[in-house]
């Protein structure tokens, strides 16, 4: 398959993961759409590394993941601490900029 | 030892005094600063003597040594040294400032002794002789102008030493601000002469001077005219006289040292000094003349009126040196320097004996309450008569051959300068009428009840004491003057002290007897040697004739004030009456001190007053600041509508700016 | 055979990624989030990244998703309403992601990129498996290696603090003063303010010297 | 490597004072603030006097493709500016010391990140990290004010952050233009300051860059009318802080003038001279009048400064060495009283009730002749008696004034006459005088003394030998001034008049070149 197709799934799953952070008001569910997004980016990535036969794509790939985790433990653990505080899980009503 | 050397003696001695007594002041029993303070001053008289000799070791031609200790602002084209120059001149300045400072400390040793700031004061005093020394041994104008500053600053410290009085703070503030005009004066005029000679030192100076300035050069005239306004504040000339009066509220010896024997002259030694610029300038030692003239009279005449013993003699300070001024202005060198140094001695001693005087009163300074002293007060009587007679000019008295070689000098160069010839006679009577006029009035008549106290054997002292001014209650920790009083009578350093300046009052006048003996003329020839003016020697006739005038009009001046005094005591009421607006106008000190009220201190006040209630509220604050403010609100106020706090209108805004960036992006591609 | 996979994996993606979006019970999503992965693992394969797929599929699909679940869990993962705010965003976002889309297609499609239609570089039998990887990371990215460690490191402690159990919280004790610890008004949005609602001492300093 | 201990030593040694136990952390923190008042002092010792160019060089790429250096060195302006600096944030750390402070590990880290940022300042020799660490120095000043002031601090930090944010930014946009434009004709970008004075900037770019420059450099001094931020903020800032923003930071701002922009603008300085002189002048007779009539001792000194930087500008723009060589002892000479003078205040305030009003107190000198006399020596060295070093600065800035603008140096003597007469009536207001109601005369504590004793000595030592420092700033104030004063003033036919051997817009030799001397003997 010519890696043009590969970079069009990507840019499908990457609106449609930007179009559910835009409309998804339950953070749990917006963390899921930047997931769609970094994933997108990550399938980007590899093509590229494909049609370049050089490897340092896959690297970057891999680090996205790691940052992609690390964004979703802090994440969740946000999520978490909101809940344990009975703070409403919706980022809808968490807009008072003063804590 | 070399000259020099000696010459960073004379100034290491008080400068030592200084920092001993300031660093003991607590640990000091007794009269001991007073002690290390005269012993400082007379080390450093010797070192003066040491200085002379080994000038005079010296040829003619070989009398002005520079010594440099190290370079202080050498840099950008600027050539300041530490260096000193000894010459006839400095050596003569050195040794009457020396030698009239020991006396005066000796005599303050015993005058101040009850007052608890007795430590302070005479490391204040020490640390006037030196920044004095500094003045007349400075060897470029930097340092000139240092000792120049320091010698103000030191007049400040100890016209303000009893602090607590307000009096005496705002007279300290008046005459430091004063000097300050002058100092400007002063680093004005050296800027006009560096900026054509390129060096601060004198020799340097003085060497370029004729083949850098035509005669009365626009410039060396400005830089002379501004040299004089340093000199008219520090010798309190017309116009700005009017801190020499309110100096008086330091302690009397103050009044002695510094506003009567030395520092008031140092504008005589600046002209003295820079006689090359100022020959070469006509024009502005032309000015000079002229304001020494009209300072001799107009003191005069206030003198005349005022009843304040200590402001008496004040005026007769500006008078005398208004005398110095004008003679020196005129080429009359080595007499200004002559009546400089004889007027050290008698004015001097005046105010020592007036301060014995003042102690006898309890403090009380008006002629008013005062009368009848002779017979308690014989030492004092007698110093007084002596330093009043050479004040008048009565021959054979010191001051009689020095001022009438200033007049003899000035009337010898002709044309218009016989109206300062004719103008310094008539100053010559109105001194010898006002100075007899204070004798009479303090010391004959019936005797005062203070005067009887006296005569007891008991001196007068006030229940609670107060400011003579005012009339407020002292606050009598410190900062006043102590609860005893001291007269000369009854001890001996003051007495010691007012008994050799008597005798230097008396005879001081020989070493400078016109045609006969010429020692000071001939000593001071090295620093003049290029001067024109200098050789000038009037015929034998006119002085005669100028010698005669001097005497007969200061013995008509002390008859005068004996008829009106004493033998009518009543004439002085009379005409005071006839000539009330005259009287209302020399009480009041000419006005001066109202004009410049009006003229300057009040106009800065409101503009003062206006910078900060109108100006920094309503432009600085609110237009600048307020507008500041407003933008940077305004902006802020947009911005903070746009942090809604609203996360998914934070995530539309970063893909549109991805899109427009994408779209950019292909734009540039196609 | 490829082409098969290929819009097998692909349309497997697509759809996942319309499910984790257009599902409103939060634990489908998840489910479908990792159909998603698991169907881009497949798409990582065909472009013979092994390694990547390898990881993606135990790292991402494995581990990752089984805390998201776990969360969803405790949390309760109600339905949520669509957005009611932003009425004029909710027209917006879709419009947004489509005109993002069509741009990116444009891009593709009008690339002068001539390898873009190609099917990559010369195939290599190393290429994309652990030793190459691991070379790679232990030579020339070194440095971002050991950077995301510490990263990794540093979420998992921060994810512990902040999901801890305070201890002492009510009693207002702040634990201040490290050398780093910004003074700030109150109210500027400590952790213990939120909860706190603003009912703690006031932390000031005095005014002096 | 050794500029870099000297910067970042304060900022480490307060992490290391973080870590001890908060009772030690001020003792620690005053340690490394000797520490590297030890160092200046050593920089000092073994500068090398007459030798060109910078000294101590430290030359790192930090961002290649921006051309920026991390560049750090000696030579003649920024000598003796290092050490006040040293010196003076030693001293108030000292102060610091005297009292308890909340957060005191937050605050130490804070003073001593602003001793670094200063520090920085003064060292960098390249532009774009002159203007990183001249932007530094706002963000601990923020907190140090915002946190520890006192009484109506908020505001007051508001006004400083609007006017110095407002400045920093347009300064900002000026460095990028200077390294922009100037790169136009080399093809790549540079900002080592030694590299763009080789580079002439068209006239037009260098007057606007020039505004960018004096916009920030006279609101940090400030200078009249840039001054609004100054009451508020002096009002409410910690006294230790206090006495170094007023005696250092303004420097760093003064010291920029003669670092870049005379340098790099020298069209555009030229161009602007009556502007900036007028300013200056301003400056002088509106801070003198202001001085005059305050009552609060913080905002005499404050204005006073006001009229002293005035005197500062005066001398810069005088452009020729005379002027430049007077600003910067003044520079030296403004700072080492000021900071004493501020901690004087405070002595006087614990003695008069806590009141910083003059009409509170008044005799305070009574049983205190130690403190008397040190306030007498800050007092007359502040209106520049002769005699003192700040005398020399002022005579050779107003003798700059003289031979450039005869004019403005015979109005700037108004201004010396004013300080005379604010000086001596805060003096006497406070010293003298009946004691004021709730006045305790008291002698100087030995905590006290410990740190104005010492400041002072500085005062008289720098009064006795002030050719210390004008002889190993010579040749570098002579560099800095050059191209413009040869602008300014085109020399005769004889090149050999002090101050300017170069032609007009030849360009200047970077300043590793051995200056040309001058006619002095």
């Amino acid at each position: 398959m010519a890696i043009g197709w590969y970079l069009a799934v990507s840019a499908f799953v990457f609106c449609i993961g930007a179009a559910g952070v835009l409309t998804r008001r339950s953070p749990l569910v917006v963390l899921l759409c930047l997931e769609l997004m970094l994933n997108a980016g990550n399938l980007a990535l590899i093509a590229f590394s494909r049609m370049h036969g050089n490897g340092d794509g896959q690297i970057f790939a891999l680090i996205v993941m790691v940052v992609a985790a690390c964004e979703v433990t802090v994440g969740l653990g946000l999520i978490v601490a909101m809940y344990r505080r009975r703070l409403p899980i919706d980022v809808d009503r968490m807009r008072d900029l003063r804590g | 030892m070399s000259a020099t050397t000696y010459g960073w003696l004379v100034l290491a001695f008080p400068l030592a005094g200084t920092v001993v007594i300031s660093l003991l002041y607590n640990r000091l029993p007794g009269r001991t600063a007073g002690w290390i303070g005269t012993g400082a001053i007379a080390a450093s008289f010797l070192s003066a003597l040491g200085a002379l000799f080994m000038l005079l070791d010296h040829g003619r031609e070989e009398r002005q040594l520079v010594g440099t200790l190290y370079d202080y602002a050498d840099t950008v084209g600027v050539d300041a040294q530490l260096s000193i120059l000894i010459d006839p001149l400095s050596v003569l300045m050195a040794l009457v400032v020396t030698g009239v400072s020991a006396l005066i400390h000796l005599y303050s040793v015993a005058y101040l002794a009850s007052d608890r700031g007795y430590s302070r004061f005479f490391a204040y005093l020490n640390f006037f002789v030196f920044s004095m020394l500094v003045l007349v041994l400075a060897g470029n104008f930097l340092l000139l102008i240092v000792g120049w500053a320091f010698v103000g600053a030191a007049s400040y410290l100890l016209i303000s030493f009893w602090y607590r009085r307000a009096t005496a703070t705002s007279a300290g503030i008046k005459a430091f601000v004063i000097n300050v005009i002058g100092d400007v004066g002063l680093v004005l005029g050296t800027y006009f002469i560096f900026k054509h000679t390129g060096t601060l030192d004198f020799l340097g100076t003085f060497e370029k001077v004729p083949d850098e300035f035509a005669t009365n050069d626009g410039d060396l005239v400005a830089g002379c005219i501004l040299l004089l306004v340093g000199a008219c504040a520090k010798s309190a000339q017309v116009p700005l006289h009017t801190w020499l009066p309110d100096a008086m509220e330091g302690p009397t010896t103050v009044s002695a040292l510094i506003h009567a024997a030395t520092m008031v002259t140092a504008g005589v030694y600046l002209i003295a000094r820079m006689h090359p610029l100022f020959e070469q300038a006509p024009v502005a030692a032309d000015v000079g003349a002229v304001i020494g003239c009209v300072t001799l009279i107009l003191a005069a005449t206030i003198a005349m009126a005022v009843t304040d013993l200590k402001r008496v003699i004040a005026y007769s300070t500006m008078s005398q040196i208004g005398y110095m001024v004008m003679g020196v202005s005129a080429g009359a060198y080595a007499a200004g320097l002559f009546h400089l140094m004889t007027h050290a001695f008698f004015k001097a001693l005046l105010f020592m004996a007036a301060g014995s005087l003042i102690g006898a009163m309890a403090g009380t300074q008006s002629l008013d309450r005062m009368g009848g002293f002779r017979r308690a007060m014989p030492f004092t009587f007698g110093c007084f008569v002596v330093g009043g007679l050479a004040l008048a000019g009565v021959p054979p008295f010191s001051g009689f051959f020095s001022k009438d070689e200033i007049l003899l000098l000035v009337g010898d160069r002709g044309g218009w300068h016989w109206i300062l010839y004719a103008v310094g006679y008539a100053g010559s009577l109105l001194t010898a009428i006002y100075t007899f006029r204070m004798i009479f009035r303090a010391f004959l008549g019936d005797p005062v009840p203070e005067a009887r106290e006296l005569e007891q054997g008991h001196v007068h002292h006030a229940g609670t004491p107060t400011n003579p001014m005012t009339g407020e209650e002292e606050d009598t920790d410190v900062g006043f003057p102590g609860p005893e009083h001291h007269i000369a009578e009854r001890s001996l350093p003051m007495k010691v002290a007012m008994g050799a300046l008597a005798v230097g009052a008396v005879v001081g006048g020989v070493v400078q007897i016109p045609h006969v003996t010429e020692v000071l003329h001939d000593f001071l020839e090295p620093t003049f040697s290029e001067s024109e003016l200098y050789e000038a020697h009037p015929s034998g006739g006119l002085t005669a004739f100028g010698l005669a005038l001097g005497a007969v009009v200061a013995l008509a001046g002390i008859a005068i004030a004996h008829r009106v005094w004493v033998q009518r005591p009543g004439t002085a009421d009379r005409v005071r009456a006839r000539l009330s607006g005259l009287h209302r106008v020399l009480v009041n000190r000419w006005y001066f001190d109202e004009a410049y009220d009006a003229a300057i201190v009040r106009p800065a006040a409101a503009v003062g007053r206006f910078a900060q209630q109108t100006f920094e509220r309503l432009f600085v604050e609110r237009t600048l600041m307020g507008g500041a403010t407003g933008i940077v609100r305004a902006g802020s106020s947009a911005v903070r509508a746009a942090q809604n706090g609203f996360l998914r209108y934070y995530a539309a805004l970063l893909l549109l700016g991805l899109a427009a960036l994408a779209f950019y992006f292909l734009l540039a591609a196609t | 055979m490829a082409e098969v996979l290929f819009f097998v994996a692909g349309t497997g993606a697509i759809a996942g990624a319309i499910g984790v979006v257009v599902l409103r019970n939060a634990f489908y999503a998840v489910l479908a989030l990792v159909g998603h992965l698991l169907s881009l693992a497949a798409l990582f394969l065909l472009l013979r990244a092994e390694f990547v797929a390898a990881a993606q599929v135990v790292v991402y699909a494995g581990a990752v998703m089984v805390l998201y679940v776990f969360v969803v869990a405790y949390v309760g993962g109600q339905d949520e309403e669509m957005a009611t705010q932003g009425s004029g965003l909710r027209l917006a976002a879709p419009l947004f992601a489509g005109v993002l889309l069509v741009e990116l297609c444009i891009a593709t499609l009008g690339s002068g990129l001539q390898a873009i239609d190609g099917d990559g570089a010369p195939f290599d039998p190393a290429f994309g498996g652990p030793g190459q990887i691991g070379e790679l990371f232990l030579t020339k990215f070194l440095l971002p290696f050991e950077i995301a460690s510490y990263l990794l490191l540093i979420a998992a402690v921060g994810a512990v603090i902040l999901a801890r159990r305070r201890r002492g919280l009510d009693d207002g004790d702040r634990d201040d003063d490290g050398p780093l610890d910004i003074p700030r008004p109150r109210g500027t949005g400590t952790m213990a303010e939120a909860v706190d609602a603003l009912g703690g001492r006031p932390g000031k300093p005095k005014g002096g010297w | 490597m050794g500029l870099s201990i000297l910067i970042w030593l304060p900022v480490v040694s307060a992490l290391i004072a973080a870590v001890f136990p908060r009772e030690l952390t001020p003792r620690v923190a005053l340690g490394g603030a000797l520490g590297t008042l030890a160092l200046a002092i050593g920089y000092v010792a073994s500068f090398e006097r007459g030798a060109p160019g910078l000294q101590f060089l430290t030359d790192e790429t930090w961002i290649a493709e921006l051309g920026i250096h991390y560049k750090l060195g000696l030579d003649g302006l920024n000598l003796f500016l290092v050490l006040l600096t040293a010196l003076l944030f030693a001293g108030a750390f000292a102060w610091a010391n005297r009292r308890e402070w909340e957060r005191p590990k937050l605050f130490f880290f804070q003073f001593a990140l602003a001793e670094t940022a200063v520090l920085g300042a003064f060292l960098a020799q390249d532009l774009a990290l002159f203007v990183a660490f001249f932007d530094l120095m706002l963000i601990p000043f923020y907190f140090l004010i915002g946190a520890w002031g006192g009484p109506g601090r908020v505001a007051a930090t508001t006004k400083l952050v609007i006017y110095t944010l407002v400045g920093s930014l347009l300064m900002l946009a000026g460095a990028v233009a200077t390294g922009v434009i100037a790169a136009r004709g080399e093809g790549s970008v540079t900002f080592v300051l030694s590299e763009l004075q080789l580079v002439q900037l068209p006239e037009g770019s260098q007057n606007w860059i020039f505004l960018c420059f004096a916009a920030a450099f006279l609101v940090k001094m400030p200078v009249f009318p840039l001054h609004g931020w100054m009451p508020d903020g002096y009002r409410a800032m910690p006294l230790p802080v206090l006495a170094v923003f007023s005696a250092v930071l303004s420097k760093v701002a003064a010291y920029g003038f003669l670092r870049i922009v005379l340098p790099l603008f020298p069209e555009a300085s030229v161009h602007f001279q009556d502007l900036m002189l007028v300013l200056a002048l301003l400056s002088i007779l509106y801070g003198s009048v202001m001085a005059f009539t305050q009552t609060d001792a913080r905002l005499i000194l404050g204005y006073s400064s006001v009229a002293q930087l005035g005197f500062i500008v005066l001398g810069i723009f005088a452009l020729n060495a005379q002027g430049a060589q007077g600003a910067l002892l003044q520079m030296v000479n403004h700072g080492l009283v000021v900071a004493p003078a501020f901690f004087i205040v405070a002595v006087l305030a614990e003695r008069a009730g806590g009141s910083e009003d003059i009409r509170d107190m008044g005799g305070i000198a009574l049983r205190a002749p130690l403190l008397a006399a040190m306030f007498l020596i800050v007092a007359l060295a502040n209106l520049a008696m002769p005699g003192s070093a700040n005398f020399v600065g002022e005579f050779l800035i107003l003798l700059g004034v003289f031979d450039a603008k005869l004019v403005f140096a015979i109005v700037a003597f108004g201004g010396v006459v004013l300080a005379s007469v604010y000086t001596l009536r805060a003096f006497i207001r406070t010293m003298h005088n009946r004691t004021g109601e709730r006045v305790e005369s008291r002698e100087l504590a030995l905590a006290e003394a410990l740190v104005i004793v010492p400041l002072v000595g500085a005062i008289v030592a720098l009064s006795l030998y002030p050719q210390l420092p004008l002889a190993r700033s010579e040749d570098s104030v002579r560099a800095s001034v050059r191209t413009a004063a040869a602008i300014a003033e085109p020399p005769p036919a004889a090149p050999s008049t002090p101050g300017g051997p170069a032609a007009p817009g030849q360009p200047v030799p970077p300043q590793g070149a051995p200056p040309a001397q001058g006619g002095a003997p």
